[in-house]
């Protein structure tokens, strides 16, 4: 179980490989964000994202023992950038093993819910060419009290 | 005693700094209280009346009748929007 | 919108880079599914996928035409193996990719629900040095149903 | 009329061949027709007779009371267990 928060780009592909590291794991469910190159209000020029360092890991450590207690997992890992991104860049990561699909399917599906409304972290949009700090969304929180 | 504060995102913007320590009178019992005591200071404050600031105690999300203690960090923070 | 049968491995890595090919992508959901290496009858030896060459094909580009007409997709991936496996080898990936993160987690798990009951697929383990085919399970049929 | 049957995994395991061809009288309308066919040609072929058995035509999931026409491929299977 780790959580990296960091400023530079992570491999993909290494990481699903080392989820993998034990015979008894029948499922891996991977989800990737990334910047996208447009939004409702215009074409998005960079994404800053500032956080929380400390608060950040404790409530991503958190969540994974959240996680953890609820299906029977066999690996976690999660990779949240910060810093200066483009259009296209790889934000997050998250991967979840589990010897049956659905609790894998389900942990990455809370994971994500639970970071996108409780770990510390703001984006600040440029688009066409000012500076913007991004609306939380209501469906993100109706997302994460599906799980409480 | 004394907290340390800090502010993010659009609130450190706002506000024009990210951290201080800050001594409290013996009055001073609440993250409510706190947040009472900086909205006093003048207009550049008056972003922490959002009404979803959130809040944490020693890197733990709270509410606002969160008691505070000698030596706390508190952060006052807009909603999240990671991921 | 593509389906590989095949009998030889996959690189995950370069699967999920090919799936990010613009900036509309916010979200990238996969899932791996591995040959394990016990099961409730004992120690897996190997494992032997016989399929149905053409529904097969057929069958899956049906899934995937549903998921796009339920969710707004902007790719779908599926390589499934067939042939002998070892334990802990990939048999199968699914990847969707969609805007935003809810559809894409709903359509890798949909894909794989159907796959799972409506694709012909069979396997064979061989365990303890017997050779027996799976049984199909009832909590996939239910998996399945939940989407109709 | 004529029809390409299939038979796999198991299935085909115990009824020892896996495809053929068969030349089917007027009075066969359905894949439930053909099958009492099969089951009628002795123990080995009683494997069709299992509550959960599947059937495709022309390579798409059908039910037993689907009917079959001149040319059409039909298939036999136990449920499918890939993934």
């Amino acid at each position: 179980m780790t959580s990296h928060i960091q400023t530079g780009a992570f491999d993909i592909g290494q990481r699903m490989q080392a989820m993998h590291n034990n015979h008894d794991i029948g499922a891996i469910v991977s989800f990737v964000g990334h910047v996208r190159g447009q939004c409702a209000e215009g074409e998005i020029n960079e994404l800053f994202l500032e956080h929380y360092p400390g608060m950040t890991e404790a409530s991503l450590a958190q969540i994974e023992a959240d996680a953890l207690a609820k299906w029977p997992l066999l690996g976690v890992d999660i990779v949240h950038r910060y810093g200066a991104l483009k259009p296209g860049d790889a934000i997050v990561f998250v991967a979840v093993a589990s010897p049956h699909r659905q609790a894998a399917f389900d942990a990455a599906n809370f994971i994500m819910d639970l970071l996108k409304t409780q770990v510390p972290f703001w984006k600040r949009e440029k688009r066409n060419g000012q500076a913007h700090w991004v609306e939380s969304r209501d469906s993100d929180l109706a997302a994460a009290q599906r799980w409480s | 005693m004394s907290v340390q504060v800090l502010y993010f995102a659009r609130y450190r913007e706002a506000i024009g700094q990210g951290e201080e320590v800050i001594e409290l009178n013996d009055d001073i019992h609440t993250l409510s209280d706190l947040r009472q005591v900086l909205l006093d200071r003048g207009p550049a404050w008056q972003i922490l009346a959002d009404p979803r600031l959130c809040c944490s105690r020693n890197q733990t999300l709270c509410q606002l009748d969160e008691p505070i203690t000698d030596h706390d960090e508190v952060a006052f923070f807009p909603m999240v929007t990671g991921g």
